[in-house]
This record gives structure tokens, C-alpha cells and sequence, in this order.
């Protein structure tokens, strides 16, 4: 019953969230703010529970009807990182956008909607629910994007809903066809397997709405537009979550579904994801506005976490889970200061930065430290992921990592570049009076940082909880190491 | 003590806090706080000499740090004898350095952030040396560069010392990533990174792979101990305070290259080609970067060169098997080369600029800086009774019996080094003082550490047998006849700078014109510098925003963007079916009903 | 329940009548010059004719199929059609409801009776198990759709009504061939069976001719690719209120007949039990109709992209529509029949929607563009249609959705996977069009500088013609959202699939 | 044998006549032409396939009853053109397209 709380809950917080809205501007944001600290409290509750009796796949379905049991969550192992990771960030970028006066009930209204389709997206135990709630994550978003965005956010708006959608409508197929094979519905229980040739094809179906989501390489072109259009909160909850729902899907949904598609299929994924861990960081280090910036260092993460899925072994899945659950606190971080600075600076233009640190040192700090992150030094939250990814991928792939390799090197290049062009240096005059981080930003700031920490130091905390869902996973694929 | 020894975590855990503490107590508790940046060196070195008396190195703490679905990363850290010996270097040099800071730093207003980033990264230090899994000697190795990255760019005010901070971070980076794809490759092959196991399984790896991890691992350690290619970013690297020049860029990170060497012997022991690579590049790094020295300007220039040809002696050492050489050697050095760094320091502190033109006759003005300063150069240029001369007569015997050839060559780089030391030394200390300021000795806080680091600098030379045995390698005794010759050289050089000193100090501005061209070639470091920005830096930036705007905004972006651009289009095509008349409509229905007919037929048939 | 109501709903014919009589009611009332009374009269006829088909399909002690009127084979009340009956009348209520505001006074109680006729012959065309039955009632929904085009008024209706007219004089001719072929050459009588048996006696190409003469009036009726000439000129120029009914009554009763038809009747699926003789001749057919499908998709996506004004972008996306339908239609689970009553809901709500703003925004020219803003100007009307507008893309908790999932499914089951495909792009290509009305109504400012935060809508006119919009959009909403926990069992019990 | 082509070559020219005439009302008579010779074609079927075809004859009969009300609401829509727009002619009917 606490699975369905956590995706209720934030829903009927976005209801009163609304309905408040129209009254005054105060108190959809006490509202939001209310109900994702609660959420947060429930999924605390709920991973208490998994970690009682340890493997436990708890679950929770209306079976009300013989026929196609349509809603089932189910809180395993590997959902569980997600789900805080969601209600962290939901917090945070409630907090993040504490200052939007347009229309503040239906922002909130939006962000907490999209908290509960990506929370139902981890819970969901059917094929069917899980591409409803994956759906269900662009409505929300494709409003936010268009209404309190920047510039061109129509375009944008359009571009991210027409693009993702595209993806997951080939998805929707793939689903399809796994529901006529297997006919139950329910993830996971594939009584009989679908034969290999069907395999084949079958998981490029599914994993092209995944791999548009993740965003692998050539599928990522909507990101940056989304991201740079998007409003703080957005942007948070986008990179910190919406990336996570592809990767997801692929350890949930694709490989157990067709295991012989994913091992045909291996290499070419490795490939786009070591392009992906170069490109995002040639690309990164080309831009001059910091929210693209941002935005391709997250297509360079998340290559990480297509190489560690691709490696088709057991510690490559748990790096792959250890670099989304990182890049979503990092990215979460990195887009809550940009979002804090564009707020008082209005521009994105590295060019017209420099020497913040005098001028801001609070901000500049926590800056610094989310690039040192983002760039994966180890202690910190980034370098676990990306290392197993590494060595599980040379085990796989051998020589094909130099590239990779390469790739984190640019890391390096790209994120200190832009620290020196934003913090050091002589303090560029027109931000003589440039205001420090509020305390609301400091406060939404420190969860991440402690967690990014924490995560750093001792990644077996959520690799104890996605063990026997990957061992069952390696299962599937014949018995990996 | 005991306690510390036998619980390596602590050792790391304590720096940590203390540097949260730093950072969080601020600049109105700095006054207080700045001392317990003393503490961490000083329970490293405890830990250190608690495992160095008992010799009974403490269990390995390790633990599963990465495990899942059956296979395991495992993480720890244990004191053996080798980590013993760097501990107390790490954490000597470190106290001193920070008592010297104290002083160095006292008027600056950024003083939480120095002493908490100097308090991490004696943590992070000694958990490199401690480590006993690849993986946490890699975290250890990384830190310390980030934290080495943070103190070169500590007055991130000046551009240089921002830009020198990066490219120290992405130098080192290169190797780190040589080092990481080695890791790999061990994880591959042996199954384990745990050190103890690796090291086990080395003799069974295939030759040629080991020697490729044995390559993969120099890389590491050359970028992070600045040997050719990768030295560029140690020169630059002087942007930092210089008691972080001191610590960092002298005897501790700078030697985290000979350390991975000599924890992974076994692996290279079986690797002889890399072994000959180690040797080459040793060689060719002491005596390039002795010749560099000989012309600079700078006085931490001159010492940050010399630091780089030192390592190169060690390099060599190793290439030649000698591991007990090469440690003492870096022991020796780290005592006597911190001495001159603060020396240095103190002397910068004093007549606030680092030209060497605009010093002179300081030996009056400053007897403690200046006397401890002779002891420091006196033991670099190997000159007999201190500690140089012992340990680099080990170096140069063990390599002449390896390689006459290199052995030679280092022979002429300790003339240079003697003729650099001194050049400098003849300059700043004696004749008058041609500076502007009026340059007097720093407080005891800057003095103490001075003469703290003299006593190892003399002394270290004469306990080479038990320094030897705990590192369990029998203590040769002293060559004679290299001894001899090191000597004579030695006192060559220090004549030479002797004589260029007599031609008075206009004699500096004629260094240009006299040496023509080949002055250029040896004050710019042989152009590698200038080499890698134009050929490897810039054309990155053109490469990449090349990149941005062809290959993602037209081509990939353009093919998204296109194919909507391309339904628009066929919708506009299509529309023109409706074109309002009437015939049109109804023949098109006809038409439709006669084509499917036929398509029925044809199917049917 | 007390039995006198489960005699009076045993009647078969009962919901006709009913309809029927609400019709000549309202004209007798509008004669007497009472044109409000007349509409009450009209839709009150057809929403207990509408809950009387409901109280059919779902209530048990009702029995079924065994009070089938056999009058010329003509189902009125079976299972499966009692929940389509419900659908048709339902849908015509809500379109009377409106108060058909935008059709001129004199005529306004004249279309309702139209649309009440329509609805009848509508229910009597789905349920028809006779090809007699089959011809009259389908060219009474003909002539009421070319009735209802014209019932707009103005020279461009009447244009479009003329040239819908000649279309479907054509069609019916071909029809009548048909017939010609298939009841003349066959000799098998006209109820269903004996004109399989009679097909069968034909030769192969005869056969083959005859049921593809048949099917023509079914598929223009539908405005399938070939035979779509008249679907966006009418939409565009019939009366907002009339449309809705036109585009989603008739449309469906059309579309129920031709699953029927094919499904039940020509479905290989049904033949090759039956007659496998004549299943091989007639096999030809899958392969024409998943044509067909696969060339609305693609016709009527693309040249949707094209359009500016609201109604005619919605004529082009109603061919694409009855594609998807058809994608499903030969499979045994009978997506199609699910897919056409979502899908009638869907474009009856944004129709219906449009009549609201128009009527609550006369300066409006049907534009898209000329919708900005009138998301906050005025948010109900303005939610129906963004209801709407997702559930024709098939965004997953709208009835839509379930519509799209079970016919592609349907079409998976029929092995057609290239055909899903087609499908699934073109609902992604949908969004261009339909998600473009959604960004004008709520994120694009409004075109006026000088429009106030405050001033809500106009609340006297605009309120009274929202209510079915928003009816549907609630029906949508919850057709969407329910079978999310229940699962899909009591779908198929009111649709008896 | 001879009824088939008379009723296949009158449809042919209603056909025709759709397509070629301008004026509505000459296109309105060729489409009757049209459902006229089809309804013969189906008596005339019925009768040389000598099954007693009396359901035949009676579903002609309901064509003629549909063909009649065609005609009504056919001429209905002319009328309303013509008068309101003054246009009878199909080519000043294309406002509407696009």
C-alpha cells in the first residue's frame, strides 16, 4: 500500500497546489514543499521496509479482474535508488523555484504531476503502466518547458514532446509485441520465452524510446534546446530524473524482455556509448552558453551508463545504476546554481563571466565542487559509476576504452575550463553587486552535496540494494559473470 | 602511536575531519584552527614511526567496495615497511610546511580554505600510500591533484595561476588516464585489484601484457612526477604559494611516481623493455631539465627545474633496478629540496619578488635562511658528508652498472646541477643586495621549520644501512671511484658558477646575448610548452567548436529538425489533391475504386 | 429491478422509436414557432433513447441476444451493438445539447430532428445482418450527412454539401452494382449467410468484384484514402455542433458497419470456418484494406501538418484516424470496434469544444493561431479541447489511448507489424498538428496587447453550449484513466466485443 | 447476355456525363443515370441466374425509393446554391480546397 502512497501523494499535493494557486502566490509552494518532504518521508519508510526483509520484491496490484492486470507497482531493489533519488529532487526543485511568480499553482501543479508519472515510471510492475506513466512524464513537462520557459521555448516544447514521443510510440510497439508473446502483462514474469529471432528486432523496438530518453548519441539533439529553454525546476527535474526512466527501461524492460537481442546488439550499444562519452564532451567544452553546457555534459554521463549497460555483466549494471543515480544529484546541482545565477545575472554567456569567486564565493564554491563531481574525481559521487563502467567495459570491449579514456580526459578539460572562465580571473565588472546564494538555494543545495559525499565514499549502500535484482538480470542473459 | 599504526583508516579519516573543522571554524577561528592543520602530518609521521620501530606491518583494513552479482572491487589500506618510510617523509616535510605557512601566510585573507586544502591533502596523501588496492591508491592519486590543482590556483585573482592550475590538473590527467586503462587491463587479466593479489599474479601475466600494464602504470607516474613529455606543468605550477611549492611540487606528490614504481616492483620487474623505457626517459628527463635549470631567472623556476631532474636520477634508478637507491634518494631529496623551497620561500617573503637579478647578499640580512639555504644546496649538488652525496652516489653506481652510457649522462647533469645550484646560490646570498625592499628574517614560525629540515638534510646521508634494510635490500657500500668522480664534478660546477659569479652580475643580462639561440632554446624549456599549446590545445578548441557547429547543429540536429521540415513539405504536396473541382473528386474515386479492383485481381489471381 | 422496466427495455426496437418520435415532437413544436421547446423535446428523446441502449448492454437480467427483432435480420439490440446504439445516440444528444447555436434559428430544430433520424439509421445500419437493411439505412446516414454539411448556411457549406452530394451519388451507384453482383449473380437472398452462400457459387474474380463494390459506400461513407475527397471540405464548413455529430455518430456507425461487414461477415477469420473455399478468393481483402489503412495514415497526417483552421485540420486527422481503425480490423480481438467509439468521443469533444468558442469568441476565424490565449480566457472550453486534441494522439489516460493500444494490438495479432508501425509514426507525426493546438491555447500569449489578467470569461453565452463538451471530455477522461486500475474487462462488456 | 452490356455501357455514360458536364444539375442526372442502370443490372442478374429472385426484386424496389429521396436532397442543395450564390456550374465551385 506504500508503493501506491508515493505515486498518489504528490498527485493530490499537485491538485491542492492548483486549486491554492489561485488564492495567493504563497501557498501552492508551502503545499509543494509539504508534500514532497512527505513523499520524501514515505519512500524512507518504504526502503526501510525492502531493507527488512532483504531481497523482498514487495508489490502492490489491483487484481481485481482475471483478464489484463493493468496497475501493479512493484518496489524492488532496483527501483528503490530511483525512487529517492525522485523524491530528493522533487524537493529540490520545488525549492529551486521558489521565486516563480507566473502563475506559481500550476507550476507547482506540473512539477509534482511529473514527480508521480516518473515515481509510477520506477513502481510500474505491468508493461502496459509502465509506457502509460512514461507518457504521462511529457505532459507535465512539455508545459513547463513551454509555459515558464526561456526564449524559444515553443519550439522547444514541441521538439522535446514530438521527439521523445517518437521514441517511445516504437516502444509502444515493442510492448505490444512482448504482450502478445507473453500475454500476462506483468514485467518480469516471462513464462514462456519469445523466440531468438523475434528477440532480434524486438529489443531495437523497445529500447528506442529508451535510447532517445537517455539520450544516446545521435538521439540527443532535443536535450540541449529542452534543457537551455527550460525553467530551473525543469531542467532539475529533466536531468535528474527524466534521463534515468531510459536507462531504466533498459535493465528493466528490454534486456529481460529480449536477452538475445541485448547481446546481439552489445557492441553497437558500447559504441554509441563511448561516442557519446567523447562527443557530449567535445561538445561541452564548444559551448559558450553554461545551460548547454550542462546539458551535453549530461549526454557525456550518461554514455557512461550505456557502456556499463552494454558490458551485459553484473558489476557493469551496477555501475550503470551508480552513474544515473550520480549524474542525477550532480546534474541536479549543477542546473540549480546555473538556474540561481541566470536568475540574478539573465544571461547564460560564459564570455561575460569571470572572477565570481570574489564576488560570490558561496555560490562559486558549490560550483566548483559540482564540476570536480561532474568531472568524476573520486570520493565524490561520479567516479564509482564511471570506473566500473570503465574496467567492466575494457573487460568486455578491451582496447575499444582508449576512446573512453580519452573521453574522461575531456571531462577534466571541459568542466575546469568553464570554472576557470566563470570563477577565477578578474572579477568582470558588471557583477560588482552581484547578491551571494540565498539561504533557499543553499538549503535545496545541501542534500545533493552531502549526497553526492556520501555516494562518493560508500556506493555499496545502493549497490546492496540492486544485487539481487541484477543477479537475476544476469540470470536472464545466461548466466554473465 | 600504536593506535595509529595499526589503524591505517584513521590516519586518513583525521585529515579529513580536521579539514572540514578548518573550513568550517572560518576566518574568525583561523588564528586557532590553523594549527590543527599541524596535526594530520604529525600523526601520519607517528603512524609512520610506530610501523618503522615495531617493523611489523599492521593488518590491511579492506572491504568490499564495490561487489555485486559475485565479483568484488575491494578497497583498503595497510603500513608495510615502503609505506612506513613515506609516511614520515609525508609527514615531517608536511609539518614543517605548515608551521612555515603559519608564518608565509599570515596576511592573507584566505586562510580556512589554504590550511583545509593543505589538511586534505596530507589525507589524501597518505591514503595513496597506504593503500593496499589499486583502486584506493587511484582515489588517493586523484585527490591529491585536485587538491594540488586547488592550491596552484589558491589566488585564483591572477589568470596565470588559474590557468597554471588547470593545466597541472589535466597534464596529471593524461597519465591518470595511462594509469586507469593499466588498472584495467590488470582487472582483466588477473580478475582483482587488490594489490597484494595483483602483485602475486604478475609473474603468470603473458610478457607482452605485463609489459604494457608496466608502460600503462609509468604513464601514471610520469605525469604525476613530471617526466618528459609530461613535466610541462611544473614549471607553471610555481603560480602556487610556495609552501605548497614546497610540500606538493617538491617531495611529496611530485615522488607518488617512484612510490607506484616501487609498490608495483613486481610488475615491472618482469616487464625488462619497460624497465629500458623507465631508464631512457629518467636519463633524458635529469639532463634536459638540468640544462633548463642552468639559465633561469626565477629562483623556484631553478629549483622547480631542478626537481624535475632529480626525479629523473630517481627514474633512472628504478630503470636500472635499483629500487633501495631511488628511495633514498627521494627520501634525501624531499629533505633537502623542501629546505631549499621554503628557503626560498622565506627569501620571496622577504624581498617580495622572485628575480634573482633583484636579490643579492642575503647571507648578512638573513644568516638562518642563508646558512640553511648552503646546507640545502651544499646536499643537492652532492657534495661529500651530506645526505646528496650519499644518495646519489647509490644512484649513479647502480646506473653505471646497468647502462655505462646513462650512467655518463648523469654524471654530466649532477655538474649542472652543482653549477645551477650555485649560480643561484652566489647571486642571492653573496655580493649586494640590488633589490629595492629591505629584506630581514622572517619569525621563528619561518625559521624553526628551516633548521627542522637541515638536521635530515646532513644527517639522512649516514643511516643508509638501516633506511636499506627496512626496506629489506642489503646496504652496498660506498663506491670509492664514483664517489670520487661525482666530487671532482661537483666541484667543477661550483667553480664554474663561481667564475660567472666573479663577472658580476650584469654578467646575468649577457647570458642572453653571449649563448645566442641556444639560450632561447633553454629558457623556453625546449619550446615543449609552446609546442603543446599551439599543436595540442588550440586546435582542440577549433576541433571541437568545428564540431558544434557542423556535425551537431547541421548534420545531426539538421536531420531531426529536417525530417519535420520534410512531412511539412509532402503535407503541402499532398494538400494538392483537394483542389476543390468537382470531376476531380469524383474521379478520383472512380479511379481509387478501379486501381484497388485491379490490385484485388492481380492478387487474387 | 422492477419488471415492468426490463419489458419496456426488452422492446427492440424501443430506443428508435423513442429517437424517432423526439424527433417529429420537436418538429411539431418548432412548427408552433416554440424553437427552445423543440431541442428539449429532440435531446431529451435521445438521451433516454441513449440510456436505454446503456441499461441494455450493461445490466444482466436484461437477456440479450434473445430478443434479436428479426425483422429483415436487423439486430437492434444485440449485445455488441446495444453498448454501439448507446454511443450513437449518446453522441447525437450532445450535439443537440449545444443548442446548435452556430446553425441559423429557423433551421436549428430541423437539424436536431436530422441528427435524431441520423442516429436511428445509424444504430439500424450497425445492426444490420441484412444487405437491404444495410443499403437503406446507410444511404439515410448519407443523405442526413449531406443535409447536415448544407445545414452551415453559408455559400462555402452549400459548395461543400454539393460536392459531398455528387461524391456520394457515385458511391451509391457503385453500391447498387454491388448489390447488382452480389444478391443478382449470387441468388442468395439478401441476409448475410445466404449471400455467402450465393458469393460462393460465383466465380473468383465475380466474388472478389461484388464485395469490393460492396465495401466502396462503407469505405467513402468513412472517407477512407481513395474515397476522403469530401471528409475536409465538409468538416470544415458544417456547423461546429452539426460536425461533431456527423464526424463522430455517423462516422462510427459507418465505421461499426464496416467491421462488422468485414470482421463478422468477409473476415478471413470467420470464413475460413465457414467456407474455405470462398476465404481464399476473398483473401485479397486484408491486403487492400491494410493499404487503405496504411495510405489514410500517411495521406491524412501529412496534409493535417499543412492546415491552419482547426475544423478542416480536424477533417484530414479524421482520415488518418479511420486508418488506424482499420490497422486492427481483421485480427480476432476487435480493437477496431473499441478504437471507433474512442475515437468518436475524441473528435465529438473537440468539435463541440469549438462550437463553445466560437460562440464565446466571435472574432475567432478557426484558426489555430486565432486560438492564443484562450487557454486563461477561457479555461473550460479551452480544457475540453486540449482534452480532446490528446486523446485523438492517443496520449496514454485518455480513452484514446486504449482505443490506439487495443487496434495496434490487433494489428500485431494479425501479423502486420509493418502496418504498427506506419500506425505508431503516424500518431507521433499527429502530434505536430494536435499538439500545436494545445501550445496555442495555453502557452502562446494572446495576440492582443491590451488583453487584462483578471476578465474572466464571458460567462452568460459561453456556459451554455460547454456543458457537453465537457461531458465528453469527463468521458474521455475517465474512459482513459478507469481501466488504468480496473483493466479492460468492463470496456469490453458495453462494447460485448 | 445482352442486358449486362446495355446496363454496363448506360452506367458507363452516366459516368460520363459526371464527369465532363459542367452544369450540377446535368451531373445530378447523370449520376441517377448511373444508380438507374445499376438497378436494372441487378433485375437482370436476378432473372439469368433463374434462382427465384423475388429478394432481388424487392431490393430493386427499395433502390428506386432510395434513388427518389437522393434526388430530392440533390436538387434541395442545387437550389440553395443557385439561389443564394447564383452558381450552378461545378467549375465556380471551388472555394473551398486546400
Amino acid at each position: 500500500m506504500i508503493l501506491v502512497l508515493l505515486v498518489v501523494l504528490p498527485l493530490l499535493g499537485a491538485i491542492a497546489a492548483a486549486l491554492s494557486g489561485r488564492r495567493n502566490a504563497q501557498l501552492p509552494r508551502v503545499i509543494a514543499l509539504g508534500t514532497t518532504v512527505l513523499t520524501a518521508a514515505v519512500s524512507i519508510a518504504a526502503l526501510v521496509q525492502l531493507l527488512g526483509d532483504h531481497d523482498a520484491m514487495f508489490a502492490w496490484s489491483y487484481t481485481g479482474e482475471p483478464g489484463m492486470v493493468v496497475f501493479r507497482l512493484v518496489g524492488d531493489g532496483l527501483a528503490m535508488p530511483f525512487v529517492l533519488l525522485t523524491a530528493l529532487l522533487g524537493i529540490v526543485a520545488v525549492l529551486a523555484s521558489w521565486k516563480i511568480d507566473d502563475a506559481p499553482g500550476a507550476h507547482h501543479a506540473l512539477l509534482l504531476s511529473l514527480q508521480a508519472a516518473v515515481t509510477c515510471v520506477f513502481l510500474a510492475g505491468t508493461l502496459l503502466l509502465f509506457y502509460v506513466a512514461w507518457e504521462a512524464v511529457l505532459i507535465p513537462m512539455f508545459f513547463l518547458i513551454g509555459k515558464w520557459g526561456h526564449e524559444n521555448r515553443r519550439h522547444a516544447a514541441l521538439k522535446f514532446f514530438i521527439y521523445t514521443f517518437a521514441g517511445s510510440a516504437l516502444m509502444l510497439v515493442g510492448l505490444l509485441v512482448a504482450l502478445t508473446y507473453t500475454g500476462g502483462g506483468a514485467i518480469g514474469d516471462i513464462t514462456v520465452p519469445i523466440p531468438a529471432d523475434v528477440q532480434v528486432w524486438l529489443f531495437w523496438l523497445l529500447a528506442a524510446g529508451m535510447l532517445v530518453k537517455i539520450p544516446a548519441w545521435p538521439l540527443h539533439t532535443w536535450l540541449p534546446d529542452a534543457h537551455v529553454e527550460a525553467p530551473t525546476a525543469g531542467s532539475i527535474m529533466l536531468a535528474g530524473v527524466l534521463l534515468k526512466i531510459g536507462g531504466y527501461g533498459l535493465l528493466r524492460v528490454a534486456i529481460p524482455y529480449a536477452p538475445e537481442g541485448f547481446k546481439a546488439a552489445a557492441p553497437i550499444l558500447a559504441g554509441l556509448g563511448i561516442i557519446g562519452i567523447v562527443y557530449g564532451a567535445l561538445m561541452a567544452f564548444a559551448q559558450s552558453d553554461l545551460k548547454r553546457l550542462v546539458a551535453y555534459s549530461s549526454v557525456a554521463h550518461m554514455g557512461f551508463v550505456l557502456l556499463g549497460i552494454s558490458t551485459g555483466t553484473a558489476l557493469g549494471f551496477a555501475g550503470a545504476v551508480l552513474a544515473m543515480v550520480s549524474h542525477g544529484l550532480v546534474a541536479g546541482l549543477l542546473f540549480l546554481l546555473v538556474g540561481s545565477l541566470y536568475e540574478r545575472t539573465h544571461t547564460r554567456e560564459i564570455a561575460r563571466y569571470g572572477g565570481l569567486a570574489a564576488q560570490v564565493p558561496r555560490w562559486a564554491t558549490l560550483f566548483t565542487f559540482a564540476a570536480l563531481a561532474s568531472l568524476g574525481l573520486p570520493g565524490l559521487s561520479g567516479f564509482p559509476g564511471e570506473f566500473l563502467a570503465f574496467i567492466e567495459g575494457f573487460g568486455e570491449f578491451g582496447w575499444w576504452m582508449i576512446p573512453a579514456g580519452i573521453g574522461v580526459f575531456l571531462a577534466a578539460v571541459y568542466n575546469l575550463s568553464a570554472v576557470r572562465r566563470v570563477n577565477f580571473g578578474p572579477l568582470a565588472g558588471e557583477w560588482s553587486s552581484l547578491a551571494d546564494a540565498s539561504t533557499v538555494e543553499l538549503v535545496a543545495a545541501l542534500p545533493l552535496v552531502v549526497a553526492i559525499i556520501v555516494l562518493g565514499v560508500a556506493p555499496g549502500l545502493v549497490l546492496r540494494l540492486t544485487d539481487p535484482v541484477v543477479r537475476g538480470i544476469t540470470m536472464i542473459l545466461g548466466g554473465g559473470s | 602511536m600504536s593506535l595509529l599504526a595499526g589503524n591505517p583508516l584513521s590516519v586518513v579519516a583525521l585529515p579529513f575531519a580536521l579539514a572540514l573543522l578548518i573550513a568550517a571554524g572560518g576566518k574568525k577561528f583561523v588564528s586557532i584552527t590553523q594549527w590543527l592543520a599541524v596535526v594530520a602530518p604529525v600523526a601520519a609521521a607517528l603512524a609512520g614511526v610506530g610501523v618503522l620501530a615495531s617493523s611489523v606491518p599492521t593488518a590491511a583494513q579492506d572491504v568490499a567496495w564495490l561487489s555485486q552479482g559475485g565479483s568484488v572491487v575491494t578497497a583498503g589500506l595497510a603500513i608495510d615497511n615502503l609505506t612506513a618510510v613515506m609516511l614520515v617523509i609525508v609527514g615531517v616535510v608536511a609539518t614543517c610546511v605548515v608551521v612555515f605557512s603559519i608564518g608565509y601566510m599570515a596576511d592573507d585573507d584566505a586562510r580556512p580554505r589554504y590550511f583545509a586544502l593543505l589538511a586534505l591533502f596530507t589525507g589524501a596523501m597518505s591514503m595513496l600510500v597506504m593503500a593496499s588496492s589499486l583502486v584506493t591508491l587511484f582515489i588517493g592519486w586523484e585527490l591529491v591533484g585536485a587538491c594540488s590543482y586547488l592550491l596552484i590556483g589558491f589566488w585564483y585573482r591572477k589568470p596565470s595561476a588559474s590557468a597554471a592550475a588547470v593545466k597541472a590538473f589535466l597534464t596529471t590527467r593524461i597519465g591518470d588516464v595511462g594509469m586507469l586503462l593499466g588498472l584495467a587491463l590488470l582487472w582483466r587479466v588477473t580478475g582483482s585489484l587488490s594489490i597484494p593479489e595483483v602483485l602475486a599474479a604478475a609473474p603468470e601475466i603473458g610478457a607482452g601484457i605485463v609489459t604494457v600494464i608496466a608502460l600503462l602504470l609509468f604513464v601514471g607516474a610520469a605525469g604525476k612526477s613530471a617526466q618528459f613529455p609530461l613535466h610541462i606543468w611544473l614549471p607553471d605550477a610555481m603560480e602556487g604559494p610556495t609552501p605548497v611549492s614546497a610540500l606538493i611540487h617538491a617531495a611529496t606528490m611530485v615522488a607518488a611516481g617512484v612510490f607506484l614504481v616501487v609498490r608495483m616492483w613486481p610488475v615491472f620487474e618482469v616487464a625488462p623493455i619497460a624497465l629500458d623505457v623507465v631508464l631512457v626517459v629518467g636519463v633524458v628527463t635529469a639532463f634536459f631539465a638540468a640544462t633548463v635549470a642552468c639559465v633561469q631567472l626565477d629562483i623556484k623556476k631553478v629549483l622547480a627545474y631542478s626537481t624535475i631532474s632529480q626525479l629523473g636520477f630517481m627514474f633512472a634508478a628504478l630503470g636500472a633496478g635499483a629500487t633501495g637507491a631511488a628511495m633514498f634518494h627521494l627520501t634525501t631529496h624531499a629533505a633537502f629540496k623542501a629546505l631549499l623551497f621554503l628557503g626560498s620561500g622565506s627569501v620571496i617573503h622577504a624581498v617580495e619578488t622572485q628575480d634573482i637579478r633583484e636579490m643579492g647578499g642575503l647571507l648578512k640580512k638573513m644568516p638562518v635562511t642563508g646558512t640553511t639555504w648552503l646546507i640545502g644546496v651544499w646536499a643537492l649538488s652532492g657534495l661529500p658528508l651530506l645526505s646528496g652525496f650519499f644518495s646519489k652516489d647509490g644512484v649513479i653506481a647502480s646506473v653505471l652498472h646497468a647502462a655505462p652510457l646513462a650512467g655518463y649522462a648523469l654524471i654530466a647533469a649532477s655538474l649542472l646541477t652543482a653549477f645551477y645550484a650555485f649560480r643561484v646560490t652566489w647571486f642571492v646570498f653573496f655580493g649586494s643586495y640590488r633589490g629595492s625592499a629591505h629584506p630581514h628574517e622572517g619569525g621563528l614560525v619561518m625559521t624553526a621549520p628551516l633548521i627542522a629540515l637541515a638536521v635530515p638534510a646532513i644527517a639522512l646521508g649516514y643511516f643508509s644501512a638501516p633506511f636499506m634494510q627496512s626496506l629489506g635490500h642489503e646496504a652496498e657500500a660506498l663506491d670509492p671511484v664514483v664517489a670520487g668522480v661525482s666530487v671532482t664534478v661537483a666541484v667543477i660546477g661550483v667553480l664554474l658558477a663561481a667564475a660567472l659569479y666573479r663577472l658580476g652580475v650584469d654578467r646575468l643580462e649577457t647570458e642572453r646575448t653571449s649563448l645566442g639561440p641556444v639560450h632561447g632554446v633553454l629558457f623556453s624549456a625546449y619550446g615543449v610548452d609552446s609546442f603543446v599549446t599551439r599543436f595540442l590545445v588550440a586546435p582542440l578548441e577549433k576541433v571541437a567548436s568545428w564540431f558544434y557547429e557542423v556535425v551537431d547543429r547541421k548534420v545531426i540536429d539538421g536531420a531531426a529538425e529536417g525530417t519535420a521540415k520534410l512531412t511539412m513539405l509532402f503535407g503541402r504536396l499532398a494538400s494538392g489533391l483537394q483542389t476543390g473541382e468537382t470531376d476531380v473528386y469524383a474521379s478520383l474515386l472512380g479511379v481509387g475504386f478501379v486501381v484497388l479492383m485491379s490490385i484485388a485481381i492481380w492478387l487474387g489471381r | 429491478m422492477p419488471v415492468w422496466m426490463i419489458n419496456l427495455a426488452d422492446i427492440g426496437w424501443l430506443p428508435a422509436a423513442v429517437a424517432a418520435g423526439g424527433a417529429v415532437l420537436g418538429m411539431v413544436a418548432d412548427m408552433g414557432g416554440r424553437v427552445r421547446l423543440g431541442l428539449r423535446l429532440v435531446s431529451a428523446a435521445l438521451l433516454f433513447a441513449s440510456l436505454l441502449c446503456l441499461a441494455r448492454a450493461v445490466v444482466p437480467e436484461i437477456p440479450d441476444v434473445s430478443s434479436v427483432t428479426q425483422v429483415f435480420d436487423v439486430i437492434l439490440i444485440g449485445n455488441g451493438f446495444s453498448g454501439y446504439a448507446f454511443v450513437i445516440y449518446f453522441l447525437g444528444f450532445l450535439s443537440v445539447g449545444t443548442g446548435l447555436i452556430s446553425v441559423r434559428e429557423a433551421s436549428r430544430v430541423g437539424v436536431a430532428a436530422l441528427i435524431a433520424l441520423g442516429s436511428v439509421a445509424g444504430q439500424v445500419l450497425v445492426g444490420a445482418f441484412d444487405l437491404a437493411v444495410l443499403f437503406v439505412s446507410l444511404e439515410a446516414v448519407a443523405l442526413v450527412g449531406y443535409a447536415l454539411v448544407a445545414a452551415g448556411g453559408t455559400d462555402r457549406s452549400d459548395e461543400a454539401a454539393a460536392r459531398y452530394f455528387v461524391q456520394g451519388a457515385v458511391a451509391t451507384a457503385l453500391t447498387v452494382y454491388g448489390l447488382a453482383v452480389v444478391v443478382g449473380l449470387g441468388g442468395g437472398g439478401t441476409g448475410f449467410s445466404g449471400m455467402l452462400d450465393g458469393l460462393a457459387t460465383l466465380g473468383p474474380q465475380a466474388a472478389l468484384l461484388g464485395t469490393m463494390l460492396l465495401l466502396t459506400s462503407l469505405a467513402f461513407k468513412i472517407g477512407v484514402f481513395p474515397f476522403h475527397s469530401w471528409a475536409p471540405d465538409a468538416y470544415e464548413t458544417a456547423p461546429p455542433a452539426a460536425a461533431a455529430f456527423l464526424a463522430s455518430g455517423l462516422k462510427v456507425a459507418a465505421l461499426g458497419a464496416f467491421i462488422f461487414l468485414i470482421g463478422r461477415a468477409f473476415g478471413p477469420a470467420v470464413l475460413s470456418g465457414l467456407n474455405p473455399a470462398l476465404a481464399d478468393t476473398l483473401a485479397p481483402l486484408t491486403v487492400i484494406i491494410a493499404g487503405i489503412s496504411a495510405a489514410s495514415i500517411i495521406f491524412g497526417n501529412l496534409v493535417a501538418l499543412k492546415q491552419t483552421s482547426v475544423s478542416r485540420m480536424l477533417g484530414y486527422s479524421g482520415i488518418a484516424q479511420v486508418g488506424y481503425a482499420l490497422v486492427g480490423i481483421s485480427a480476432v480481438i476487435p480493437g477496431a470496434t473499441l478504437f471507433a467509439a474512442t475515437y468518436a468521443f475524441g473528435v465529438a469533444c473537440a468539435f463541440l469544444s469549438i462550437e463553445a468558442l466560437q460562440s464565446a469568441m466571435p472574432e475567432w476565424d478557426g484558426s489555430v493561431a486565432g486560438l492564443a490565449g484562450a487557454g486563461r480566457k477561457h479555461p473550460v472550453a479551452a480544457f475540453a479541447l486540449a482534452v480532446s486534441m490528446l486523446s485523438l494522439t492517443g496520449i496514454p489516460l485518455t480513452a484514446g489511448f486504449w482505443g490506439k493500444a487495443l487496434a495496434f494490438l490487433g494489428g500485431l495479432e494479425a501479423e502486420l507489424l509493418w502496418l504498427v508501425i506506419i500506425g505508431v509514426v503516424g500518431s507521433v507525426v499527429s502530434f505536430g498538428y494536435y499538439g500545436r493546438v494545445i501550445r496555442s491555447l495555453y502557452i502562446d500569449a494572446s495576440q492582443e496587447a491590451g488583453e487584462s489578467d483578471g476578465e474572466e470569461s464571458v460567462a452568460g453565452s459561453q456556459s451554455a453550449t460547454v456543458w457537453p463538451a465537457v461531458v465528453a471530455a469527463i468521458i474521455i477522461i475517465a474512459f482513459g484513466t478507469i481501466p488504468m486500475v480496473t483493466g479492460l474487462d468492463w470496456v469490453s462488456i458495453v462494447f460485448g466485443m | 447476355m445482352s442486358a449486362l452490356v446495355l446496363c454496363a455501357a448506360v452506367f458507363g455514360l452516366g459516368l460520363y456525363v459526371v464527369l465532363t458536364r459542367r452544369e450540377l444539375i446535368a451531373v445530378l442526372a447523370g449520376a441517377e443515370l448511373m444508380l438507374g442502370a445499376a438497378n436494372v443490372q441487378l433485375v437482370s442478374f436476378a432473372s439469368m441466374s433463374g434462382v427465384p429472385g423475388e429478394s432481388a426484386q424487392a431490393l430493386a424496389l427499395m433502390v428506386l425509393v432510395v434513388a427518389a429521396a437522393e434526388v430530392g436532397v440533390g436538387m434541395a442543395i442545387i437550389v440553395t446554391l443557385s439561389r443564394r450564390s447564383a452558381r450552378s456550374r461545378t467549375d465556380d465551385l471551388q472555394e473551398v480546397n486546400g
